[in-house]
């Protein structure tokens, strides 16, 4: 607790952890200026709380961004990859405008997605799966497709009220809010060599 | 230029502030690299053009002026001089080839040891990258430089 | 005036009316948008999920078509909130950054693109309304005031937040839409929620919560005695329209919140048919909302003179947000 | 056409490497620095070079002192900290040994070197260049003689606050002459509208106001309220201030306070100053009780009668006939040796932060204006009460921080309010046992009892929470609590977001600069730190003074503080005040331009340059002049003389220049710094 | 010439105009105190003299030695250091010998730039863009021609000067009054002055002789004279939004170009001591400048045509950083 990060829940019971010396703070930061543009600020952190005040999802969050920054701090990056927090942000973005030390808390929210991702910690994570399937989308025609994507989001992940929104589907659809195909852009050959050279250009997270 | 280059720098300080900054820099053990050397001034409005040329002449590669930030200098508004006289100084400079980029002016008051020090430190990789500007050597090269075909030899 | 116009997915598909409604008036407002050319999707918050350096590429190949396709034009306008956040993000970081800057235009180099950051201004419609033309000249365009009407800004996120180009006085207190809403004549509710978050896509990742978002402000639109919403987002008017049966099953209500895009209100105050400007695309009906327009609003009680036996105390005097012309 | 020839060639330097311990000789190799000074700047004029563990030592000095007369040396450069700190310790030790003490010059190889600093080798050699420089600088030295300017025994205190009514008195009890200038109709400043204060809770009308009457009746002391200085003159010793006297409309000759005139008076107005919006006062009016000077003001922008002409009340009740409807400004001018600025603070104004419903929300209070309700003579009799005056709060939530700490607003700290918070949870608790919430970033409770009083809180059973508010909302929008405020936070201690219903809301609102600090600094020719703040002349060694001289600060003025920290400040400004008086006649620093007439062409060039108004031009000779007691020394003028007939005692062109070409006679080098990057 | 006891005088003429021999003839009748005081030994332009006759001279056999014009090429860098060996007294006489002077601005660009611009200038034929060879072998045997330096110097660059007699040209009566001085010390009437010092000089700047009226400078904005209307006659053009050398420039000429309503350009060069001209101007004019936005300072300057050229017209071979482009390597 050296670190001031509290124990996160999967540890309570367990023998206290071995002495471990946290990682260099400048690595830390080093890092996070690496997978978020600008100068996140990170390092700025005084876990006042705004962030997780501030949240509509905070509800669902198992670490708030603020104690997120610590255990980044801490060196407890397991906790942190497999935080759902990131995934249930919404970008609302109320905790970047309100955060005090000016803190880019989305972006870094971002970044520790992609990060979690790319590393495979997001096995049969719903949000990872909408994601994957909207980008799916995007990489196969240019444009996103509403119709296809709620489909095949809700074939893996039914929603709560399976009826409700199969009636919202339909009524979007009379109303001619639905397509029923995609749109593909011309220049997709060139969109999909740029975004190959880009995942090659991707910092190694 | 060598494989290895390492910026020298002069920097011009205000007593007030960012003199003051270096001394707080100090205080707060900040670190930043060692290719600066601080001259303290009464004011970055004593700044006399003089004063850069001659670092220039002498071996700097770049020279760093701080001062109070405007509407805060101890002595009014003499900063706004400073301010003045670097960007006119600069103007002249460039034909000569000295970039622009070799002269800065940084606002730091007597509270930001910090901001101080973040800047030294971007100073010296912004001349790092600009190469060395080696005038010194420059004003040194032989008067009779022999036909027009040896002077590749010449320095800068 | 002259602007290119990035559409976006959604006011393709989900929100036509949105665009419809975009189109029907840029001629009384003097604006001219033409859409970029084979513009892609900027990948929403999805995309910038999985991977980093891509989704900045994706996106800056609409603002490399822009630079292109400008011609004289040299703002990129967007109407979803969400679009215009991603445009203008990635190109405020493509010019604050150099590192991503010089890898993203390596990615764009690989399709023969490039983009110089700055040559672009990325602007959001409800910005360009309101900080260039002024809600003053909209004031002047209104041909059927819509006096009766009582109308809630609801802004939502993206368009406020986080702001990256400093288009706001205050992203926590616009004033935006309450001064277009005034411009049409119709009622303003003072809606304290107008800034909130609608869930984004919540619904498709955990519905409950979603849902008591939306509860949250449908509720408090019916307590400050809203008529209908109006907003400036795609997904906001997705989310509290087409999840409010959801929402009132949930919750056992029985709200009939209507949601429009503000570019649907000022339609209707320009004198604009109601279908030409997408009014019936909307799941929960405006119409019976829409029937008040016309209907002359009783008279403000004056303000009752402080009784002897009074104890309270003064409200902070508060300075007026909008200009006294509205 | 070379510059370091001014001074002849044979000089004896002596070169002193302080370790500080292991400060510097941590980092930087001080033997090798003095071997190297001692070896390699003979032709420099280096006689001796010598390290010692600490230069600032007694024995430190003392081997200078020796040394000067061993070595007949007629230079010394001392490399160690900041001269900021020692210059003037060893500038003493020089005279001591009978030198001119500005022959002394230092070197920053502390501050600048070995704290800053990671490798070894690149310090070391950082430090010799910077010891290069000083001996090249300090060769081209001259000696320089002290300017003597007299001092006027009266004094001019801005601002009767606390710290101001202190400062006041305790120059007047030293049997020197003040004049108190307030811009309220009466002194007492924000301390008079308080209730109790931390953490000792005794009521701030009791302590304060038997200071305020003694202010009021010192035969040293003339109370200039409802005044504003105008304009500022002259220099140390010899401040010319013009004060204009704002027309009161009461005769203060014949006016005997008896009040009469404001029970009469028919217009009711919000009193915006003093009870903070929350209450009313008369047209004619002293702000409270017990206002000193008891004179009554007659507010011009609210009366009837300079509205419609009529009325006159006030008139006709007056039995001493002291109205005086037809007054007018006055403008005096006052001559003072010396200033203290005590101008106070303003409150950070909670509107800036919308997310807190202040000013939407009717139950939300900002601190002041909760001072005034818990105040048994403010607008509800000390009842606290929700916005309908009669409804006592059940549950209070208590916000810090609200405004301070905050990037977006003032990043610093406003220092008061963490006490003031937990004071009103206090008073809270004792008058209505509702329950209480304080939410805190940091709880900051660092001066003598305050932790104590902290304790004492928690033992009343308050609700921390360690969390900053995201928002106040009305709960009547939702959730079913109509009419209940809920605010909504991270309780960051648990890492869950809480949504608190409470019927009231106090935001502790930071302190900031008055608006118009800028005015006043420039006015009085003062310097404002990044936050706006007056700038001390050293943050720590020497916190009331400035950075031009006969100019003090007290109070907060110079940065938030609580009442303990303001009163200090004000004694010990008057202390600084007093000691420059008894001495009648002050030297100051020879830093300071002069023009040589042989030179200067009068091309006037210079003459706009000085904010001092230190040069003027000679029609007659056709030349330019410096007053040296008006000039502060900061060299603007040399820089520009295009002519060069300015010299600037202390920073000369050879000084600086010889100073530039010893810094740089060290080349860098590369291989060292490499193996630093490695 | 007939060896007698008078001290010899010589004069050169290195890379210049000639309007400092043109000046030195100007003082007309007191050209004859020079012949009666001196044994002219060495003067090119008067007389018709070898070097081999300055060669063949003791060390020091020459008195005083008044040379102008800087030094472009190798051959007037030979016979600088040839007269400094011979010479008692070096004076470096006019701008050119002092600081460079307009062919000074040469500096701020290569050789090769130079030469482009000299031979293969549209009004130049020369197809095969032939340049200048220091040496050629011809038929009849080696050709050799001055070699041009990369580099121009003014004289105290290259040898040890003693005085200085500044000025474009230098005013004839300041030369009359120097050859005055000179002939005093040599009738052991008066002290030679500290080495280095200038003569023929005030001890002010060109203000102080400049009868302009002047007020506290707060400048809008700057200007140039072919753009003006009409040109004040009694107000100090600085005000006027000229850029007026006068306040950094020595005093002597008597402020001949302000007097006729030009803007002095600078040729006496700065004070005793003052080690940059350029930076004084620079310094003095951005003080005054009457605005505080950057953004505005910078629109302000940009009416400033050719800054460096303006600012260091006489003096930027003699000035801190010396030159410009020329010291670097020409590909």
């Amino acid at each position: 607790m050296a670190s001031g990060s509290p124990v996160p829940q999967e540890k309570v019971g367990k023998a206290s952890p071995p002495p471990r010396t946290p990682p260099s703070q400048a690595a830390v930061l080093e890092f996070f200026r690496a997978i978020s543009p600008g100068l996140p600020q990170i390092e700025f952190c005084i876990q006042c709380g705004s962030c997780g005040g501030s949240c509509p999802a905070a509800a669902l969050l198992d670490h708030t961004p603020r104690r997120l920054f610590a255990l980044i701090r801490a060196g407890e990056m397991e906790d942190v990859l497999q935080s759902n927090t990131p995934w249930y942000c919404v970008s609302c973005y109320f905790c970047m405008v309100r955060c005090p030390q000016e803190i880019h808390i989305t972006d870094l929210m971002y970044g520790l997605k992609t990060l979690a991702y790319q590393r495979g910690y997001t096995k049969n994570n719903k949000a990872t799966h909408l994601s994957k399937v909207f980008a799916g989308y995007i990489e196969r025609y240019g444009r996103s497709f509403e119709l296809g994507i709620a489909a095949r989001h809700y074939l893996r992940h039914p929603p709560s009220n399976l009826v409700g929104t199969a009636k919202m589907g339909s009524a979007m659809f009379f109303k001619g809010r639905l397509h029923l195909r995609p749109e593909r852009i011309n220049g997709l050959t060139q969109l999909q060599k740029i975004l190959e050279r880009a995942r090659e250009l991707e910092t190694a997270l | 230029m060598p494989e290895h280059f390492e910026p020298l720098i002069l920097g011009l300080t205000c007593n007030w502030c960012s003199y003051r900054a270096a001394d707080m820099a100090g205080t707060g053990r900040m670190k930043y690299p060692p290719n600066i050397r601080l001259v303290r001034l009464m004011c970055s409005g004593r700044l006399d053009p003089t004063f850069i040329l001659k670092a220039l002449a002498r071996g700097a590669d770049g020279v760093l002026i701080t001062g109070c930030h405007p509407g805060e200098c101890h002595y009014i508004e003499q900063n706004y001089k400073a301010l003045r006289r670097v960007s006119l100084l600069k103007r002249v400079l460039q034909p000569m080839g000295v970039e622009p980029g070799r002269i800065k002016l940084v606002w730091a008051s007597a509270a930001e040891g910090m901001r101080l020090a973040k800047a030294i430190t971007e100073f010296v990789e912004e001349v790092r990258a600009l190469g060395p500007l080696n005038w010194s050597a420059r004003t040194q090269i032989p008067i009779h430089a022999g036909p027009v075909r040896q002077l590749e030899e010449l320095p800068g | 005036m002259k602007y290119l116009f990035y559409p976006g997915c959604s006011l393709h598909g989900t929100s036509s009316a949105y665009l419809d409604s975009l189109l029907a008036i840029q001629g009384k407002l003097g604006l001219e948008f033409t859409e970029v050319e084979d513009w892609n999707c900027c990948g929403a918050n999805e995309y910038i999920a999985l991977h980093r350096i891509p989704s900045y590429a994706l996106i800056a190949r609409n603002l490399a078509l822009a630079e292109q396709q400008k011609n004289g034009a040299n703002t990129l306008v967007a109407a979803c909130s969400a679009c215009y956040v991603n445009l203008a993000r990635t190109a405020k970081y493509m010019g604050t950054d150099r590192e991503l800057n010089t890898r993203v235009n390596d990615a764009l180099a690989a399709g023969d693109m490039h983009y110089t950051p700055g040559s672009v201004e990325v602007r959001h419609i409800l910005d360009l309304m309101c900080n260039k033309l002024g809600a003053c000249k909209v004031k002047k365009l209104v041909e059927r005031p819509l006096a009766g009407l009582r109308v809630a800004p609801y802004y939502g996120c993206m368009v406020l937040r986080p702001d990256p180009d400093k288009r706001w006085r205050d992203p926590e207190s616009p004033t935006a839409l309450e001064e277009l809403i005034l411009a049409t004549g119709a009622e303003l509710i003072d809606f304290p929620l107008r800034t909130h978050c609608c869930s984004g896509h919540m619904p498709q990742i955990n519905t409950e919560t979603s849902l008591d978002l939306i509860h949250r402000l449908v509720e408090g639109a019916v307590q400050s005695g809203a008529d209908l919403l109006i907003t400036t987002c795609p997904l906001c008017q997705l989310n509290i329209d087409g999840y409010q049966d959801e929402m009132n099953k949930l919750f056992g209500t029985s709200h009939k919140m209507p949601i429009l895009f503000f570019t649907q209100l000022l339609g209707l105050a320009f004198g604009l048919s109601p279908k030409s400007v997408g009014i019936g695309k909307e799941i929960t009906s405006a119409a019976s909302a829409l029937e008040r327009i016309g209907v002359k609003a009783e008279p403000e009680p004056a303000a009752p003179r402080r009784p002897p036996r009074d104890q309270s105390l003064p409200m902070p005097h508060m300075p007026k947000p909008y200009g006294d012309d509205l | 056409m070379t510059s370091s020839n001014s001074t002849d060639g044979n000089v004896r330097v002596g070169v002193y490497v302080c370790h500080c311990g292991s400060n510097i000789a941590g980092v930087v190799n001080v033997f090798e620095v003095a071997k190297w000074a001692q070896e390699n700047l003979v032709e420099q004029g280096v006689v001796v070079a010598k390290e010692n563990k600490f230069m600032c030592s007694s024995l430190g000095q003392k081997l200078i002192e020796e040394d000067i007369q061993k070595e007949n040396l007629d230079r010394v450069v001392v490399a160690a900290c900041s001269p900021h700190l020692h210059e003037t310790t060893f500038r003493g030790a020089v005279s001591r040994a009978g030198l001119n003490p500005y022959l002394c010059e230092m070197a920053s190889i502390r501050e600048q070197v070995s704290w800053v600093t990671s490798d070894q080798t690149a310090a070391t050699e950082k430090a010799k260049a910077m010891v290069a420089g000083a001996v090249a600088r300090v060769r081209q030295h001259v000696p320089l003689e002290s300017i003597r300017v007299p001092i006027n025994s009266s004094t001019l205190v801005v601002g009767g606050g606390i710290a101001g009514i202190q400062a006041s008195l305790e120059i007047a009890n030293s049997g020197f002459h003040v004049y108190l200038l307030e811009r309220e109709p009466s002194i007492g400043g924000h301390m008079a509208q308080f209730d109790k204060t931390f953490p000792t809770l005794d009521c701030a009308a009791c302590i304060l106001t038997p200071r305020m009457s003694e202010a009021g009746m010192h035969s040293n002391i003339e109370l200039l309220t409802w005044s504003e200085v105008e304009n500022v003159e002259g220099y140390l010793g010899n401040y010319t201030v013009t004060v204009r006297k704002k027309a009161r409309y009461v005769d203060t000759s014949l006016c005997t306070g008896c009040g009469i005139c404001q029970q009469k008076c028919p217009k009711n107005v919000i009193d915006d100053q003093f009870e903070v919006g929350l209450g009313y006062r008369k047209a004619i009016y002293t702000p409270f009780e017990q206002a000193v000077p008891r004179f009554p003001v007659l507010d011009k922008d609210n009366c009837i009668f300079f509205e419609k002409g009529t009325c006159r009340a006030c008139e006709k009740f007056c039995a001493p006939g002291a109205i005086k409807l037809e007054d007018q400004d006055e403008i005096i001018t006052l001559n003072v040796g010396n200033v203290i600025l005590a101008t106070g603070y303003d409150m950070f104004d909670a509107r800036r932060i919308p997310r807190y419903g202040y000013g939407k929300l009717a139950n939300v209070f900002t601190s002041l204006e909760f001072e005034r309700m818990c105040n048994a003579a403010g607008p509800t009799n000390g009842a606290i009460v929700l916005r309908d005056g009669r409804t006592p709060a059940k549950s209070v939530g208590i916000i810090h921080c609200v405004g301070s700490r905050d990037h977006k607003f003032n990043a610093y700290c406003s220092a008061i309010c963490c006490m003031q918070s937990l004071k009103f949870a206090h008073l809270v608790k004792e008058r209505t046992g509702a329950d209480v919430y304080n939410f805190y970033i940091d709880m900051r409770t660092a001066a003598k009892d305050y932790d104590e009083f902290y304790q004492k809180v928690l033992e009343e059973g308050t609700n921390l929470i360690r969390g900053k508010v995201a928002e106040v909302i009305d709960g009547g929008l939702f959730d079913e609590k109509a009419g209940q405020l809920i605010i909504q936070v991270e309780d960051t201690l648990i890492g869950k977001q809480r949504r608190i219903p409470v019927d009231m809301v106090i935001l502790a609102i930071g302190l900031e600069p008055k608006q118009d600090a800028a005015n006043v600094a420039h006015q009085f020719g003062i310097s404002r730190g990044a936050n706006g703040w007056f700038t001390e002349k050293h943050p720590k060694l020497d916190p009331v003074a400035t950075m031009t001289d006969g100019i003090f600060i007290a109070g907060c003025a110079a940065g938030p503080k609580d009442i303990p920290a303001s009163v200090s400040q004000g004694s010990a400004a008057a202390a600084r005040v007093v000691s420059y008086i008894q001495q009648k006649e002050l030297s100051l620093e020879p830093v300071r331009a002069y023009i040589d007439a042989e030179q200067c062409s009068g091309c006037r060039i210079c003459n706009g340059l000085c904010p001092f108004h230190a040069i003027s031009f000679d029609e007659l000779k056709m030349v330019s002049e410096v007053h040296q007691a008006l000039c502060q020394g900061c060299g603007t003028c040399v820089a520009a003389c295009p002519a060069g007939a300015v010299t600037g005692s202390g920073f000369t062109n050879q000084q600086v220049l010889a100073q530039i070409e010893g810094l740089l006679s060290v080349p860098i080098h590369a291989d060292v710094l490499q193996a630093v990057a490695a | 010439m007939t060896n007698n006891s008078k001290p010899k005088f010589a004069m050169y003429w290195a890379a210049a105009c000639g309007g400092c021999e043109i000046a030195v003839l100007n003082i007309h009748e007191k050209i004859l105190d020079v012949d009666a005081h001196f044994d002219v030994v060495f003067w090119p332009v008067a007389m018709d003299a070898k070097y081999q006759d300055v060669e063949k001279m003791q060390d020091g056999e020459i008195l005083l030695t008044l040379f102008n014009g800087s030094i472009r090429n190798d051959e007037n860098e030979r016979l600088a250091r040839l007269l400094r060996q011979k010479s008692q007294l070096l004076v470096a006489f006019g701008s050119c010998a002092k600081e460079g002077c307009i062919p000074g601005l040469a500096n701020l660009s290569t050789r090769a730039e130079i030469f482009e611009t000299v031979y293969s200038s549209p009004s130049t034929d020369n197809p095969q863009r032939l340049r200048p060879q220091s040496e050629f072998q011809a038929p009849e045997g080696m050709l050799s021609i001055p070699v041009f330096n990369p580099v121009l110097r003014p004289l105290d660059q290259v040898v040890d000067v003693d005085f200085y007699i500044p000025g474009c040209p230098p005013e004839s009566h300041q030369i009359a009054a120097v050859i005055d001085a000179v002939i005093a010390v040599l009738e052991g009437k008066a002290q030679l002055p500290p080495k280095g010092s200038i003569l023929g000089a005030g001890t002010s700047t060109v203000c102080d002789e400049c009868l302009r009226t002047r007020g506290v400078k707060q400048l809008k904005g700057f200007t140039r004279i072919q753009h003006m209307r009409e040109v004040d006659p009694a107000i100090c053009l600085l005000e006027q939004g000229l850029i007026c050398n006068g306040p950094a420039t020595l005093s002597g000429c008597g402020a001949l170009c302000p007097a006729a309503g030009a803007p002095c350009a600078g040729c006496y060069g700065s004070l005793p001591g003052m080690l940059d001209f350029g930076a004084r101007m620079v310094s003095s004019l951005a003080s005054v400048l009457d605005e505080y936005d950057p953004r505005k300072i910078d629109i302000t300057l940009d009416d400033i045509a050719d800054p460096t050229g303006v600012f260091y017209r006489f003096s930027l071979a003699g000035s801190l950083l010396q030159t410009g482009k020329a010291s670097w390597s020409e590909d």
